[in-house]
């Protein structure tokens, strides 16, 4: 029976986030439209909103093209990792008090493990596709989510440390409830360098290399068509929410908000998480990318050594307290 | 199956000798290389050891083919040329084609001429920077230049009934004369232009990714530009100070005030500034010619007609195209004598130059083009050394280059 | 008129070597003899400040008539920046012997444009440092721009049967470049 | 039971991917394989409730350390690697090596005592969640080879930055 109810959980979970995933390309492109003086899909629907729809149809039922020289395994399994992973991701995260799968004390290294796995997608894609510009985008994401993992850790120290625990629900109830005890505050150095992360963690503009159309093509997907596209374009939308979701709880309170909703504790939190992917969708539109050897200067000469100083003062701040 | 005892020869490219080595083709089909350009490069990581561009996947054999055809026919060729910017490309190829055969054109013609030019440096100009931001990974301002260049297009619409294939000149004046509405248009673009580029400045020009990507990549010095012959805002971003316009005025443009912009660093960044500024002095121009449009015929009188002769009369031999087309022979005119001309314009693209000889015939015995982004890709290989693949796009990006005027 | 003045100018240093000084259109042309073709060019830049190289081609001149032409010519147009001087050199070459020196060491951006002529009309540059074709493909028969050379051929370009053929041959290979059995 | 089970699978995956590890053709699937492997490992601590051990396996093994693996194997040329011939060249002698190693192995078998002992036993690692009771452990007890194994790998990263740096001024 219990067995049961956690599978019911899932399959809800899943429908929800998957619709989200698949609304939230709809929201990418009507705002990039917007933002760029043009109306985004207007065909399907009204204002296109049937359009994440007909393009789930599309990529359902389109030809899987698989390159002859292709490693066939590695080839096929490469997009399960990515989307794999990341909804493994999603049973750790509280949407609000209670409302999470696996209430487990390790959470936000669970997510930190999950998020370097699902790399293994990408980089597998990038070398099974056997193209060039596969491989060297799989090797720009490798050098990526090395260098990138890293500040995204440190900078999640301080948050540990205030609160006391890797629980994500743990550290939502430490910040309590009003806006000014939000980790946001005391942490605010924490803050820029995990959002700076967060972004190069998702492949997201402007340190979308491993993919950086006009130079690698497609980078690592080149080579794939149909469904198994569709695949990792999911997996990389999840993975925003996924992120999207961690800012939220650690640094912005969780489900935490001015008042209380009836009926739906999530709100304050969904909400958050919408402004974080809004972020995500402005920076796409308005920056241009970086230069590889350029994001490693920045993940480990700014970054890096941000996370640190940030970690000092945190601890610092906490010896004097106490 | 992996069978590990055959070790037969075949012709797959393994990957052989010197393993720090990777090879890779960037192109012909790649987003960011403006069209079918192939560039071949040897990567250490992601720098660029050696890079070899390759060029001719749209050699359609116009200077072979201009000599089979009449010097009237020919402008259609000169549309294929640098398809950004046809209008350019006519005017250039028609002034080559009146110096040489002394044909005189009127003012209003003239003022057209220089009007249309400046059009299609400012749509040309702006492709480019809607293009470059793009390769450097800006996207919105992609969307924004395509806004303004939309309107330049449907007034050549407008003009001469296509958007980017116009064929708009004649040899001896313009084939049609502007309407009061396409002045009205153009004048309400030219006052608004000047807030768009400052749009344009406000996204990319103080950002520091962009400047990150830009400044200090593909530095070229004065010298090494003259020496890799570079015309044009590339030339010019290293601070030689030379426009055509300037040197050798063409088409009335003696009667202009324009200034010239040069950079000084000889970057990317330098150049993207020279650009920005001719988008402001194209403005300025076509302010000027608003203003100053003479009245009076648009072809001049000596104008020769669409039928040129095409052998003197007293050879008898008839060769393939002379049969098909239907081309008759009238009698000579003197003005077709012998002699060669080379012309130079300035195009968006830099210096587009027509070498003509002439036996006497209506058709040109040798056209030679000298087209700026052949000679530009020609340099790719000497800036792309040592940089990383990105800013090989951007340089590419940087040197405005086209590949239908590469490989003519 | 001071293209003329350094037309004969040149004379005076190199004589024997300027054939004769065209001007046509308000344009000088002068004829070199190949053999000084390069020094010509190199006095152009260095002491005239020629320093930009307008343009190279190369002309075959069988249908035209004249005293002094050979089958090919090789045209190079010089401009001065500085001076706003140009002047054209023109270098006869002889069917039986096409070859002349290349001008790559004074001007890199001359490489491409004496390698589209060697393309196109098959003459050839000394001292170049890539001679090979290059709008055309690299096993094209022929010089397009010849006059003897038909604007429409008759058969396709003999390159695309090997692609062809080579395309069915390595179907027949799997990623480690051992046979895939037939199915 | 169900613990047992789980601690069956475990072994059994571990000890097949580290056999295909070791047999696998392409060092591309020998690399996964052991990915796997590490995974199974991890599961293997969270059935000790040490999942703090088990969550820096897989991001620390798995995540980085196998990724840094893959990055070197794809640098060398790949497809040569497939075709030349495995490295040990007779079976013989790997098998009397594997034998003594399974000798081994088996020889210590019975010094192993079920249960945990000492200060921390499950109960109480369960009781204090098991990143605590590291943490306290490694911060009081163990300090001192804690703080040595930091200078180690100081040491180690400084002489990494300074071979590289020679090697690009030799280079230049």
């Amino acid at each position: 029976m219990q067995i049961l109810t956690i599978i019911l959980q899932i399959a809800i979970l899943l429908v929800i986030v998957l619709l989200h995933v698949a609304y939230a390309t709809y929201f990418e492109r009507k705002i990039i439209g917007h933002m760029q003086v043009r109306m985004g899909p207007m065909l399907v629907g009204y204002h296109g909103l049937l359009q994440p729809i007909a393009d789930g149809i599309k990529s359902f039922f389109k030809e899987d093209v698989i390159p002859a020289q292709a490693d066939k395994p590695l080839f096929l399994f490469a997009p399960v990792i990515c989307l794999v992973t990341m909804l493994t991701s999603l049973a750790v995260i509280p949407f609000a008090k209670g409302w999470v799968l696996a209430d487990i004390n390790i959470g936000l290294l669970f997510i930190f493990a999950m998020s370097s796995l699902a790399s293994y997608g990408v980089i597998l894609a990038g070398w099974a596709s056997n193209s060039k510009y596969t491989f060297l985008g799989g090797l720009r994401s490798m050098a990526q989510v090395i260098s990138y993992e890293i500040p995204l850790g440190l900078s999640l120290v301080g948050v540990m440390m205030l609160s006391g625990s890797l629980n994500l629900t743990t550290i939502v109830t430490s910040q309590g409830n009003s806006f000014s005890s939000m980790y946001l505050f005391p942490q605010i150095i924490g803050f820029f360098v995990f959002f700076i992360a967060m972004l190069a963690e998702t492949n997201r503009v402007p340190f979308d290399l491993p993919e950086a159309e006009t130079e690698l093509v497609s980078g690592y997907i080149t080579e794939y068509s149909g469904m198994r596209y569709a695949l990792f374009f999911m997996a990389e939308y999840i993975g925003m929410m996924v992120m999207a979701s961690i800012g939220t709880i650690c640094f912005l309170g969780g489900w935490n908000g001015p008042f209380e909703i009836p009926f739906f504790p999530p709100f304050w939190f969904i909400l958050k998480v919408y402004g974080f992917i809004f972020f995500f969708i402005w920076i796409r539109a308005t920056l241009p990318r970086y230069r590889y050897d350029q994001l490693m200067e920045l993940g480990w000469k700014l970054l890096i050594p941000l996370a640190l100083l940030n970690i000092l003062l945190t601890g610092l701040f906490k010896i004097l307290v106490h | 199956m992996i069978t590990l005892t055959d070790t037969q020869t075949i012709d797959i490219p393994v990957q052989s000798g010197d393993e720090d080595r990777y090879h890779l083709k960037l192109g012909p089909q790649h987003p960011a290389t403006h069209g079918v350009l192939r560039v071949d490069l040897d990567l250490d990581g992601e720098t660029i050891l050696t890079c070899d561009p390759k060029v001719g996947y749209l050699h359609r054999g116009f200077e072979k083919l201009a000599e089979h055809r009449t010097y009237a026919q020919n402008i259609v060729l000169t549309d294929r040329l640098d398809y950004i910017a046809a209008m350019s490309n006519n005017v250039g190829y028609c002034e080559a084609v009146e110096r040489l055969l002394a044909i005189e054109v009127p003012e209003r013609a003239k003022m057209l001429r220089v009007m249309v030019c400046e059009m299609s440096r400012i749509s040309s100009h702006l492709l480019w920077l809607a293009t470059h931001a793009l390769d450097i990974g800006a996207m919105t301002v992609f969307l924004y230049c395509f806004r303004e260049r939309e309107v330049l297009l449907e007034l050549f619409a407008e003009l001469c009934g296509a958007r980017l294939t116009t064929t708009y000149t004649r040899l001896g004046g313009v084939r049609q004369d502007v309407t009061r509405s396409i002045m009205k248009k153009l004048d309400k673009f030219v006052e608004d232009f000047p807030a768009c580029i400052e749009e344009y400045e406000t996204l990319i020009d103080t950002n520091r990714i962009w400047l990150k990507r830009t400044i200090g990549v593909g530095q070229v010095s004065a010298e090494k530009a003259l020496d890799l012959c570079l015309t044009g805002a590339s030339l010019r971003g290293s601070g030689v100070d030379y426009d055509i316009r300037k040197h050798m005025p063409y088409s009335g443009y003696e009667k202009f005030e324009f200034d010239v912009p040069t950079g000084e660093t000889g970057d990317t960044y330098a150049r993207y500034r020279c650009r920005m500024e001719e988008l402001r002095q194209s403005n300025f121009i076509l302010r000027q010619c608003i203003e100053m449009m003479p009245p009076g015929p648009i072809l001049g009188k000596d104008a020769p007609d669409l039928i040129m002769p095409i052998k003197p009369a007293n050879k008898l031999e008839v060769d393939v195209p002379a049969k098909n087309a239907l081309i008759t022979l009238i009698e000579d005119r003197d003005v077709f004598m012998e002699g060669d001309i080379y012309v130079a314009t300035e195009v968006p693209k830099g210096e587009l130059g027509f070498y003509f000889i002439s036996d006497g015939m209506g058709r040109p015995y040798r056209m030679h083009i000298r087209s700026p982004s052949f000679i530009h890709i020609g340099a790719l290989s000497t800036m792309g050394q040592g940089v990383m693949i990105a800013d090989l796009i951007a340089i590419i990006g940087t040197l405005d280059v086209v590949l239908g005027e590469c490989d003519r | 008129m001071e293209q003329l003045g350094i037309a004969e100018q040149l004379r005076e240093k190199f004589t024997g070597s300027i054939l004769g000084i065209i001007t046509h259109r308000g344009q000088v042309t002068i004829l070199v003899d190949r053999k000084d073709l390069f020094r010509i060019c190199q006095v152009l830049k260095t002491d005239h400040k020629m320093t930009h190289l307008n343009c190279l081609c190369g002309v075959d001149n069988l249908k035209r008539k004249g005293a002094h032409l050979e089958r090919f010519e090789v045209v190079y147009q010089f401009y001065s920046i500085d001076n706003r001087t140009s002047l054209r050199v023109k270098a006869q070459i002889p069917e039986s012997d096409p070859v002349v020196d290349s001008i790559t060491s004074l001007w890199t951006g001359a490489n491409w444009l004496e390698r589209e002529t060697y393309d196109l009309l098959g003459i050839v540059f000394n001292n170049h440092p890539k001679l090979e074709r290059i709008l055309t493909a690299e096993d094209w028969e022929g010089y397009p721009l010849r006059k003897e050379y038909a604007l429409r051929g008759d058969k396709e370009w003999k390159g695309l049967e090997e692609l062809r053929e080579k395309a069915v041959r390595l179907r027949k290979y799997d990623f480690y470049g051992a046979q895939i059995e037939q199915e | 039971m169900v613990n047992q089970l789980l601690f069956l699978y475990c072994a059994v995956v571990i000890i097949g991917t580290g056999l295909v590890a070791v047999r696998a053709k392409n060092p591309v699937y020998s690399v996964l394989s052991v990915m796997v492997l590490f995974f199974h490992m991890a599961g293997l601590y969270l059935l000790l409730n040490a999942e703090f051990l088990a969550a820096i396996q897989i991001i620390v093994y798995a995540g980085a350390i196998l990724v840094l693996y893959l990055f070197v194997l794809f640098l060398v040329s790949l497809r040569q690697e497939v075709k030349i011939e495995r490295f040990i060249a007779s079976h013989g002698v790997s098998t009397v090596v594997s034998v003594c190693l399974g000798a081994c192995l088996l020889a210590i078998i019975p010094s192993f005592k079920l249960g945990a002992k000492g200060q921390y036993p499950v109960e109480r690692i369960e009781q204090l969640t098991h990143t605590k009771a590291m943490g306290l452990e490694l911060y009081s007890n163990f300090i001192l080879p804690f703080e040595i194994a930091g200078l180690i790998l100081l040491i180690a990263v400084i002489g990494g930055l300074v071979l590289a740096r020679n090697e690009k001024e030799v280079n230049e």
